[in-house]
């Protein structure tokens, strides 16, 4: 289990490549890329967040989805900071003998993340800065893993 | 010991502040939900903390409920709710 | 949407940024990447295919995927020929505005290819080589795509 | 025209034949199910298509049923369950 908060990109061949290599086991890497939407004239997107509390609830996060499923590996990277439009926000990459816990896993911890991770956005237009508002359908994707 | 509290995102910028250190608890507040009520009563920008209102909390680090317990030492946060991903 | 069955390995760096470049509205790209693996003292695996109606297939199940989600883009990439343990041997992925297509159609892809498109693996070991049986589980997994 | 015949995997393997082309339908075939039966019907390791065997058609390159029409002209594949991806 590896999780990253920063500010940089990432490279996402090293990434999947170092997944795929921790067992002759892998039979399956499922991945989430997340990637700021230029809607409505958006100039940037500055992501904030709680410093600690981010890599705790992450790694808790990755906690749970490994006492769930047989996972071989599992990563993820949120970035911080102000982004562009096309940039990449988060990436999370999971390692499995077959395809079926991998795809399940990946969008639990999305589906976690995106409702439990203190991170928070704001927005930039020509308008003016506006913080995202949370989107109900996020916390209601919870619900299909039955907590 | 004292308590120290963090804003974060939107209510961090509308009560104008990132953290602060109380010397101690003050008196009858001995969990999250009762700092709430407690900080909302400062009136003012303070208010946006008041019941309704969609804030979340964490003690220590970790996702609270009003009922949690807090106790001198701790690390609390008020914010609203997530959206990164 | 694109289809490609290729023996020649692919540049997932390269196809994940052209998925993410179809659109502005792009926000959420899902991937699946298949290995051999290295299983049972495994020295290669042979993949098999049927010319033509290869591509039909995958392209039938690409415009199943298109017709249930709204979905920004598409990319299938099967290898054919022989394999070493460790390498890649498919790659699906889809951009989408929000992760819950994405991941959907990502998986949905992949459970019919595995059971509806004309490729057969053939293992080569110490003791011989066999072809690969199909499992119950795969036939299965279409289920939950409520066909 | 005839009907052009393709075998693929084990089962290309087990017949010992990838393609071979019939210079007309044999009569009362007009299915998918009824050409396996007249194949099977050559005995030997064709027996490979009897009845229960998990073999799968394709007509045309569209996956087909044992009652699936075919005529002159068609593509008809035989092969077993795929195991790609």
């Amino acid at each position: 289990m590896s999780v990253s908060v920063q500010h940089t990109d990432f490279d996402l061949d090293a990434e999947t490549a170092h997944l795929a290599s921790v067992s002759h086991n892998v039979g399956a890497v499922a991945t989430f890329l997340g990637y700021v939407r230029g809607d409505d004239a958006l100039a940037a997107m500055t992501l904030e967040h709680y410093p600690g509390m981010t890599e705790k609830s992450l790694a808790d996060i990755v906690s749970q989805a490994q006492a769930r499923w047989p996972l071989l590996a599992v990563r993820v990277i949120h970035r911080i900071g102000r982004l562009l439009p096309g940039e990449r926000i988060v990436f999370v990459g999971v390692a499995s003998r077959h395809r079926g816990a991998a795809f399940d896993a990946c969008e639990f911890i999305m589906d976690y993340l995106k409702t439990r991770a203190p991170f928070w956005k704001k927005e930039e237009t020509e308008q003016g800065a506006r913080w995202v508002d949370a989107r109900d359908s996020d916390e209601s994707a919870l619900e299909k893993w039955g907590k | 010991m004292g308590i120290k509290i963090l804003y974060f995102a939107s209510l961090r910028e509308t009560v104008g502040c990132a953290e602060e250190v109380l010397e101690s608890l003050p008196a009858g507040v001995a969990t999250a939900g009762a700092l709430r009520e407690w900080l909302c009563a400062r009136g003012g920008d303070w208010t946006a903390l008041r019941a309704g209102q969609a804030i979340r909390a964490a003690v220590n680090q970790n996702l609270a409920h009003a009922h949690t317990a807090i106790a001198e030492g701790d690390e609390v946060a008020f914010f609203p709710p997530v959206t990164g991903g």
